[in-house]
Formats: C-alpha cells, structure tokens, sequence
C-alpha cells in the first residue's frame, strides 16, 4: 500500500540528512545533540554528588568544583531543558498535527539546528579553554570580575538563544498560518497550544537574556562597567535582566512537558480532556503572567519591599494555572478505560512529582519562607523537582510515546516500565534528602560544608547514582529497539490523534491520505475514523 | 482574503506621512527646551509615541495589513514596557537605609 | 504529490497552497522577528531608565555634551530614509522598475549618511575624553553617573547603528535583485520584509534620539 | 508538636525571635503542600484502579465537559489560600526587613572570603559577631568585592551584600549561644568556607565585655621572672586584643583564660589532650582552628602576619608568667563561668 518510502529512507546518504529541510529530520538530529548534552550534563552532576560524599576537600580542586556545577547548569538548561521537548518533538509532530507538509520555514528550522550546534561548540569551547566559574546565572560583579574566561560562555549562551528564537518563530508562523482547511484553533491538539505558548515565550524572553548576558561577555572582555559599583552601577539591575528571561525560561521548559502529558493521558484513557478549553487557555495564561514573576528570585537581593509585594502576589496567580492542568489531567481519567504503559508511568510520576515541586513554589513564593530558603539546596530541590521530575519525566513519556511513529519500531514495553519505576525511585532518594538540607540551612554552590549536613548529602549522591544508572538501561534498551524491536503499526495506541493517522514512520510529507479533521483529535466517545489503519493493542 | 494592497495609502499618502513626522520632530526639539525635568521626558515621550505610531500604521502597513501583526506588535511592546515598570518598581522605592554607608553619616570602617 | 506551482521565485514549496499564503507567513515571522528585536533593545531601555531614576542629575549634565547638531540630522536622515523605502515598495507595486531602484540607491546613501555622522559623533566624543566604562577621562565632569550615561549613551547608539548597517546591507542586497527584475507587482515579499526591517531600526531611533539627546 | 516536626524537617534551633513563626507558616505550608499534593495522586490511582481497561475491546467513553462552576470554586479556593499563604508570608516578611528603631548598629563588611564586624563604639572583630541577648541588633551590612549573602540559618534570616550599597538585616536572638553565619551567594573560590560566627551573650556579659573592649586597656603588671618579656607581653597581649576574650584572673571568657595554663593539659573539642605549650600557644595564635578547645566557640581570628616574633614569644612569655600567679583582682572576674551549648560543630577540617 505504501506508495513512496517514509522520511527515514526517503534520502539516501549524509548530505540528505545534513542539508534536509524535512522536519522530522531535523527533530531526529536534535533528538541525537539533545541526548548527547543530557549525557554531558548528567556526567557532571555525578561528579558533583561524588565530590559531596565528603564534607571536606578530596578528589577535586574547589575552582574544578566551580566550573562543573557551571558547566552542568550551562548544558543543562541551555542545551537540553530550553531545546528538548520543542525542538525534538515540537519539531516532529507540530505539523502533523496541523495536517502541514512541513513547518513554515525548513530553511530557518535546518539553520536554528546548527546556530545550537554552534553555541553549544562555543559554550564548551570556553569551557575547556578556561572555563567560567560563575554558575549559570553569571552574577555581577562575580562574573566581570573573575579571571575565568567568561566570554565565550556568554556567547555560546547568546548564540544558543539565537536558535531558540528561530524555533519559536517558526512555530508560531505554522500554527497560525500552516493548519489544515477545516482546523479551526479549537480543534488542535493541546499539545499544538502548549508549544505555542512556549514559542511565544521564547520569542519575548530570549533577546533580554542574549542581551544581559552580551553585557557579562563586554563588561568581562572591555570593563564597560554598566554594572560596576564603582562607577555608580548596581548588580541588582543585572538580576532583574537575567531572572526577566529565566523565568520565563523555566515555562519554557515545564509547558511542552504539559502539552505531552496533555497528549499521553487521553490517549491511554480513552477519554475526551476533562477540559479542553482549561488546558489550551492555561498554557497560554501561563506564558502571560509568568512575564509577571520574576522578582521572587530577588526577594533577599536587596529590591524594595513593593517590589517583592507584586512579584510575591503574582507568583501565587501563575501557579494558579498550573493547578489547573494538573488537576484537568486527574479529571480526564474519571471514567475513562486506562491501559497501564509506560508513558502512563511517566504520567504518574510527572503528577506526583511536578505538583510536590510545584507546590514547593507556592512554598518559596510567600516571601518570608524565602528568606530562609533562597540559594539554599531547598531551592535546588524545588527546581529539579519541576526540571527532572517534570520536564525529564515527559520528555522520556514523550520518547517512548511517539517511539512507534518516529522510528516505525515498538520499545520492550517491560523494560519501559522497569526503568520508569528505577528513575522514579533514583529521583526521590536524590532530591527528596535535599530539600531537608535546604531546611537544615546548606547554601547551594557549597565545595565544602559543615559536618552536620553529611549523611542527607551521602543519601543524595547515591540517589543520583541510581538516576544516573535508570536514565543509561533508559538509553540502552531505546537504542536496542531501534535494530530489534518489533515493526510498529500505524496506530499501536489506539488513539484519535491527527500524527497517528499517517502510516508509521509517516512519508516525507506527513500524510498519504490527509485526515479528516471532523473526526476530533480526542473524539473517543465516538467510533475511530476509518481512513487510519486503527489497530487494537 | 482582501488583498493588501488595495487600499494602502499611495505615494502623496506616505510623502504627508512624513512631513508630518518631520514637524512632529521639529516640535520635540523645541518643546524640549520649553518644558524641562520630568514633564520634559513626558512630552518626548508622548510625541515619539505619536511618531512611532505614525510610522508603524503607514509605512509598516499596520493600519490595514492582517490583525495578528497588531497583535504581535503590541504584546512586543506590552512587554517592553513590563519590564521598565517592573525594574522602576524596584529602583524608585528602594528605602533610604540602601544609600551609601557614608551617607549615613558613619564612616564605614576600612 | 500535487504539482510544484511555478512562480517567479521558483517552485513554490510543497507545505503551501498559494504564493499569497506563504507571502502572509513571510510577513508574520517578519513581525515576529521585529518584536522580538524591540525585546533586545528593551533591556537596554530599563537600565536606562534605572539609571536615570537614580542619577538624574548627571544625566542631565553629560547630556547636555552630547552632540545634538549630529544627533538631530540623523533624525531627519532616518525619518526620510522611511519614506523612501516606503515609496520604493510602492513604486514596485506599481511596476516601475527604475524608480524602485533609485529610490533603494537613496535610501541605502541616507543609511550609509546616518553611519559616517555616527562615526564623526563617536571621534569627537572619544576625543574630549567621553569614553565608556573604565576608559572615561573627561575633564568636566566626575565620573559617578555620568560615566553610565556615557556608557548606556554607547551600548545603545551603538546597537542601534549595527542594525542600522545590517539594515544597509540587506537593503543592497535587495536593490541588486530589484535591479535584476526579481520583484513584479505581484511577488515582493523579500523588499516588503526589508522595508518592514528599516521601519523598525527608524522607530527605535525615534525613541533613542529624544531620551539620549533631549534630557533638559 | 513544634519539636516534632522542626526534627523532621531537620529545621535547625530556632534562635531568632521571627524564627518560631517563619516555622509555623512553613509548617502549615510544606503539611497543606504534602496533604494536597498526595490527596490528589491518591483520586489519580483509584481512578486508575476503578477505570483500568479490562476488557480487549476499546470501549467509548463518555465525553465529560467539566461544569464552569466546579472549576471557579475549586481553582478560585486554591487562589484564595495561595493569597492568603502570602498575606502571611508578606507580614512576616515586612517585619523581617523593618528594623526596629531602637535596634543597635553594628556594621557588617564582607570580603572575598571573610566577614569583618564593627561597633560605633570603636571595637572591631573578624568572624566573631558578638551580640546581646534580648535585644534587636541591625546590621548595616556594605560588601568590598562581589555579592556575597549574610546568612544566619539558626535565626532563618539571609540578606544579600551588595558592592556599593549598604543593605540592613536585623535580628533579636532569644537565648545566649553561637551560631553560624555562611554566605549563601556565590562569590567564588572560598565561597563555601566563608564562615563566621554570631555569638549570643546574656546582657551582663555582653555589657562586661563591652567595656572589656571598650576600657583602655591597661593591666596592673603580672609576677613573672623575666620581668620584661613578660611586661613587654602583657602590652602586647592588651594591645592587640588578646584580653578582650581571654581572661587572666582564672575564669573562661570566650576564649579560655591564661591563668594556671601554661604547662597544664589542654582538653580539646574532638577529645584529645594537648600539653600547652610555647608549640601549642605560637600554632594557636597562628592557626586558631587547627586545635580548638572544648567547649568554645571557634572564634579566635587567625594572627598571621599581625604579630612579628618578638610579639610572640614575648605573649608566650606572659602567659607561662601566670603559671602560678595568684590572680589579680584588679579585673572584675565575670560573674560565672559563660553558659555555652555546645556549638553547632566545628566547621569541616577545612585546608
């Protein structure tokens, strides 16, 4: 039946992968630098945790300890938690679920794949050369005065956001002005909204970050002294410019997660969203009024106490949406007919895990709790809590559900579940001790700390080392399937989503026969379309 | 969908455009002499406004192009000017006590 | 595999129904990008405005050493460089080949005008000492404060003349087409996006003129 | 019920008077947070468990739209609880940044890796904060470098030091004790060694080392052979602060004192016994946290490069003066021995 070959075997050769302009491929070569960066910043978390055994100096110098939680919080955000989940399968499915061919510019989705790739050759370049020790967040005056090499850092970070951009645009570009005759905004998939959301995120936000950190890089290299006290600057203005973008940045990475989730629940419940309008339009108020939020990081750095009443009140309002998506997703399993596979695993532990880290927000955001617990591991916690335990948990729910499609294979459905428990497991006895250092009162970014703090931080290390162990069976077993698993149908799961109604893996311009929008993307109260080979699993 | 170009304003459209924007200019400049401290950066603002308008209605099409460029336009801006009030908010209250040590009259100790 | 639609500029690509559709995508990712370039220069508009909430007194005086003669010709330049990309843009609706070109060759000369006054307004600055960050030496005046206007003075003239000389080199690149007959009444969407582009560095200039040049 | 959950939490001693009710608005937070949180992956896995798929078939499900009401009821009470979480939060926070008028000075500088105190009154101290109990203190705190984060976990307060401001912090502890100050903002190399202490006295023993610090400092001459080694080491000891902590009539002060202890064994904080000695006494000037003492705070900033040798050996040269030396009176002996908890611990065998 199959009438030209699928995007895989559609181009023969490097230079058809290298130079594609097919968006499935560009997902599958960010999907590969993507992975690649996650290795690398997990390969220094773990020698972070390992330095921590002990509470005093051994196995690494304290300058050497400063570069890698630099380093792990440089490749960490900037080249796996801002790209992941958008680029790889925002990339990927966006336009099938638009019913697009491709995405509005292939040239600008090919170029924003190697301006990451350059950024990111640029960051560890000057990692390697001389390595910044000033954390992810650049800090002034730390960051222009140190005589660590900076500059490049900032640079490989701006030219990373440069990518960012370019993905954002062309997702917004597409879902306005690329969707199927007869798709009407209400119709789309949630997931289609989220990576909108995110889009017009990364749109706003990137330029201020590429801009402060410019500034770091110029005052580094030129001693501008736009932030020199000295001269009359105030540090602070640079926190208010970074954290602008950064939290924003922080929606950049939990809305795609949502619009996974939003995809794989009603998927294995067979079940129409408990509300479709709560989930599109909250992902939408989230990108709004997380722009409103940012001075909750700076409630101890010294900004006027007005200052930390609006930030303060408006945090409580962002987390607002979020209890709406957590709770529309439990919603949309009432009544349903759920099948337990392994995305749904992740589903669970992304519930339990984002709501506790979420709610921890909550916790940080009443200003007077803050004070105890800002640049305390408490806050680490809070943050993994939303990063690993939410954004990592979709992105591995969101690996093995569009597996099937992406790679034309099904992954050993035993292994998935055996190593979504192990992560789930290695994640609470990593973070869980630290949110109780936070409370005993240990400063994040700490080479050496007090006695007292010993045994939390020994329970940590072991639990990093048991993530770190799940997240490489993850990889290994995924990569297995590639060669060995079984040839996957057109539609293993069942579901009425639009990407499913393409053969797997779909051909070089998505769709053989183009789906009839009517049939809904969640319509499951109604018999399944017959144009999409529907397989029963 | 209506073609853009039916109803743009033609060349004596864009040449009153700017005649308008140069005299709009030529009263900044004076005006600026006439009110000065703060009511001075309000006027200038407010006619760079006008300007900016002027400009972004005519010459940028926005006036009659598709509704989703105003959008975008103005949540651009909408954001900038967030992120003004948001950085004022802080800097302008600010308690005294956060002046220079010595201002407050106690040398600070070397 | 519907049929590539030939036009003009090539094969129209495969995910478009119309030439008219994919122009309208062209022209909203161009506003994307324009305001997320306003978002860039944002930043440096809220330091500038922390800065003189704090320091408004030094402001006003290192403002006072600006060089308004150069700074006001450069708003008249700008304004008129608007005006003749936009009539470029209409002269090619029209049809009138030469006259688009002649009207780009003007523009770019008054982008290339606005550069060289620049240029002429930063060896003067230079010279009496008006220098940013560590390198201030002028005479008149401490350093407190006035050195971040300088400073905040240089960051955003220049980043504005970078976009204004990318600007110049788009608007070549564009003249040249145009020479080569690439643009026809009905498919220009690469001059309209460059005009889109020109507006914009002038509507920053606009802002940037009053709030460096005018602090009475 | 405080107790309990303070140890569960590993919250450290609540020292501060805001820290009690910080930990009470935490408590109700982090218990509303872990009660909702499980609540709702319980109603996720009964549904899981009630709805599972049984059959092979794919049944069709209902297609359930939420009423509006329930979603304004229920999102608007969790907005309603998350405001009133920060009408809470924010009071607190008001009176955490709102120093107190009658509140006593006291400047703070922070340095790339230490923090320097100083009283109006002219004393200053290195990495010894010494303050009354019962009483609010302000610090008026300016930084010489980077950013660096005064942060006292036992009195939950935190404030960042910003270069070229002064930023204010302002505390009341309630019961006499040490505590430990870390920096909590990054600022390089030594970050995570950048540690002092906040020592709390009762009020008359911070009076008497007031004016210890605040009196000229002149000593009636101790008997000792060496007349004028000795002599010379009793101004140099007075000169250079020495008396100001370490007493020499017999009772301990925040240092041990001088009486009777050259020659004596020393017992010292991690169990061992140490013969003082002209060794033990050059080491502990120079390198004070190599062998610290039971029972006192780790206090004592460190004297290199502030005394040259002669000053040594002269110091050394007083204290084995007072080997045997009946104590004089002259110094009003402090009213009994001080009562120190133990400290915290001693900071990590630092390099």
């Amino acid at each position: 039946m199959r009438t030209e070959p699928d995007y895989l075997r559609a181009g023969r050769g490097i230079r058809s992968w290298l130079l594609t302009r097919d968006h499935k491929r560009i997902a599958l070569m960010f999907l590969v630098a993507v992975t690649l960066a996650l290795t690398l910043g997990g390969a220094f978390a773990m020698i972070l945790r390992t330095k921590l055994l002990y509470s005093g100096p051994w196995l690494i110098e304290p300058l050497t300890y400063n570069r890698l939680f630099t380093l792990h919080g440089v490749v960490m955000v900037f080249m796996f938690m801002i790209p992941a989940i958008p680029a790889v399968f925002g990339n990927f499915a966006l336009p099938m679920m638009l019913g697009a061919k491709d995405l509005a510019f292939p040239r600008i989705n090919l170029a924003s794949f190697y301006v990451y790739l350059a950024g990111a050759a640029l960051a560890l370049w000057g990692m390697i050369h001389g390595g910044a020790d000033t954390g992810w967040t650049f800090y002034a005056p730390y960051s222009t005065t140190t005589p660590t090499d900076v500059a490049p850092v900032a640079l490989g970070v701006f030219v990373l956001g440069v990518s960012s951009i370019m993905t954002g645009l062309n997702f917004i570009a597409t879902t306005h002005m690329l969707r199927r005759r007869g798709l009407r905004w209400h119709d789309m998939p949630i997931f289609v909204w989220a990576i909108y959301a995110t889009s017009i995120i990364q749109v706003i936000a990137t330029p201020v970050l590429g801009l402060a950190v410019g500034l770091v890089a110029i005052d580094h290299a030129l001693h501008m002294g736009i932030f020199d006290p000295a001269l009359g600057g105030d540090p602070v203005l640079f926190e208010h410019l970074f954290w602008f973008y950064s939290h924003p940045a922080v929606y950049i990475m939990i809305l795609p997660a949502m619009g996974v989730i939003a995809e794989v629940v009603p998927t294995f419940a067979k079940k129409h969203p408990f509300s479709y309008k709560a989930l599109a339009y909250s992902s939408l108020g989230i990108a709004f009024v997380g722009f409103l939020t940012w001075g909750h990081h700076l409630f101890v750095a010294g900004i006027s106490q007005f200052d930390a009443a609006i930030f303060g009140v408006m945090s409580m309002f962002v987390a607002i949406f979020s209890a709406i998506k957590v709770f529309t997703w439990i919603g949309t399993l009432y009544r349903g007919s759920i099948t337990f596979n392994t995305p749904m695993l992740y589903f669970f532990a992304f519930v339990y895990l984002f709501a506790f880290g979420g709610m921890t927000g909550i916790a940080v955001a009443t200003t007077s709790l803050d004070v105890h617990w800002h640049d305390t591991y408490f806050v680490i916690a809070h943050f993994h809590f939303i990063m690993i335990g939410g954004t990592l948990t979709a992105f591995l729910a969101a690996l093995h559900y569009w597996f099937p499609k992406m790679f034309g294979r099904m992954y050993p459905e035993r292994w998935g579940l055996v190593s979504a428990a192990l992560v789930f497991a290695g994640f609470n006895l990593t973070f869980v001790p630290q949110f109780l250092l936070g409370n005993a009162g240990m400063p994040r970014r700490y080479y050496a700390y007090p006695d007292r703090f010993h045994v939390l931080n020994v329970m940590s290390t072991l639990g990093a080392y048991l993530l770190g162990a799940a997240l490489i069976l993850t990889l290994v077993y995924l990569l297995a399937s590639l060669r060995w698993g079984k040839p996957a149908p057109a539609n293993p799961w069942g579901s009425r989503g639009f990407e499913w109604r393409s053969p797997s893996p779909p051909p070089a311009h998505n769709f053989v026969v183009p789906f009839d929008p009517a049939h809904g993307c969640y319509a499951y109260d109604r018999p399944p379309p017959d144009e999409a080979p529907a397989v029963e699993t | 969908m209506t073609r853009e170009t039916d109803h743009e304003p033609g060349a004596a459209g864009y040449v009153a455009v700017w005649l308008a924007l140069v005299v709009l200019a030529t009263a900044t400049l004076f005006l600026s002499r006439a009110v000065t401290g703060g009511w001075g950066l309000a006027v200038a603002l407010v006619i760079a406004s006008v300007k900016a308008t002027l400009v972004a209605a005519f010459f940028m099409h926005l006036a009659h192009g598709r509704p989703i460029h105003r959008i975008v336009f103005a949540v651009a801006i909408g954001f900038l000017v967030v992120l003004v009030i948001g950085v004022l908010a802080d800097v302008g209250t600010r308690s005294i006590a956060s002046s220079y040590v010595d201002e407050l009259g106690q040398p600070a100790p070397r | 595999m519907t049929a590539a639609v030939e036009t003009a500029a090539g094969p129209l690509p495969v995910q478009y129904d119309s030439l008219e559709r994919q122009h309208a995508t062209a022209r909203l990712g161009m506003w994307v990008f324009l305001g997320s370039e306003s978002l860039l220069f944002a930043g440096l508009l809220a330091l500038y405005a922390a800065y003189r909430f704090v320091y408004p007194a030094e402001f006003h005086a290192a403002s006072a050493h600006a060089n308004l003669v150069i700074g006001t010709a450069n708003t008249y330049i700008l304004l008129t460089s608007s005006l003749t990309v936009a009539l470029a843009i209409h002269a090619t609706r029209r049809g009138h080949r030469r006259r688009t070109v002649a009207l780009l060759v003007a523009t770019i000369a008054l982008g290339l005008a606005f550069d060289v006054l620049k240029v002429i307004e930063y060896a003067g600055h230079l010279r009496e000492g008006l220098a940013p960050g560590d390198y201030y030496a002028f005479a008149d005046l401490p350093a407190r404060g006035v050195v971040l206007y300088v400073t905040l003075y240089y960051l955003l003239t220049g980043l504005h003349a970078l976009h204004v000389t990318g600007g110049v080199g788009a608007l070549i690149w564009l003249a040249v087409r145009a020479q080569r007959g690439a643009f026809t009444p009905h498919s220009h969407v690469a001059l309209e996006l460059g005009g889109l582009y020109w507006h914009l560095v002038d509507l920053v200039w606009i802002f940037l003129w009053p709030l460096l040049y005018l602090i009475r | 019920m405080n107790e309990l959950l303070r140890r569960i939490l590993h919250l450290p001693a609540q020292s501060s008077s805001v820290a009690a009710d910080i930990d009470a608005l935490h408590y109700t937070v982090i218990l509303a947070t872990m009660a909702g949180v499980t609540l709702a992956a319980a109603i996720a896995g009964v549904f899981l468990v009630r709805y599972r798929r049984r059959t092979t078939a794919v049944p069709l499900t209902p297609r359930i739209e939420v009423p509006l009401w329930f979603e304004v009821v229920a999102y608007g009470g969790l907005l309603i609880l998350f405001c009133a979480w920060w009408v809470v939060g924010f009071a607190q926070y008001r009176e955490i940044e709102t120093a107190p008028a009658d509140a006593i000075p006291i400047y703070v500088t922070a340095k790339q890796w230490m923090w320097k105190f100083a009283y109006p009154e002219g004393p200053t101290s290195q990495d010894a904060l010494i303050v009354p109990v019962g009483r609010p203190v302000k610090l008026i705190m300016t930084s010489r470098d980077v950013i660096h984060s005064f942060y006292v976990p036992d009195f939950r307060l935190k404030q960042d030091v910003v270069p070229g401001r002064a930023e204010t912090l302002w505390f009341e502890a309630t019961e006499p004790g040490s505590h430990d100050v870390l920096c909590a903002q990054y600022c390089g190399l030594r970050h995570s060694l950048m540690r002092a202490q906040v020592v709390a006295l009762s009020a008359p023993d911070y009076a008497r080392w007031l004016d210890a610090a605040r009196a000229p400092l002149e000593l009636p001459g101790a008997k000792g052979d060496g007349q004028g080694l000795a002599e010379d080491g009793r101004a140099t000891a007075a000169e250079r602060g020495c008396l100001r902590c370490h007493t020499t009539d017999g009772s301990p002060f925040i240092g041990p004192t001088w009486a009777h202890a050259f020659g004596q064994l020393r017992h010292t904080a991690d169990g061992r016994d140490v013969v003082i000695d002209e060794a033990y006494l050059t080491e502990s000037m120079m390198d004070p946290r190599a062998v610290i003492a039971a029972g006192f705070p780790p206090v004592m900033p460190s004297y290199q490069g502030v005394l040259t040798p002669a000053e040594v050996s002269a110091i050394i040269e007083y204290i084995r003066s007072l080997r045997d030396a009946a104590p004089a009176r002259a110094v009003p002996s402090p009213a009994g021995p001080i009562a120190f908890p133990p400290p915290g611990d001693t900071p990590g065998a630092n390099p």
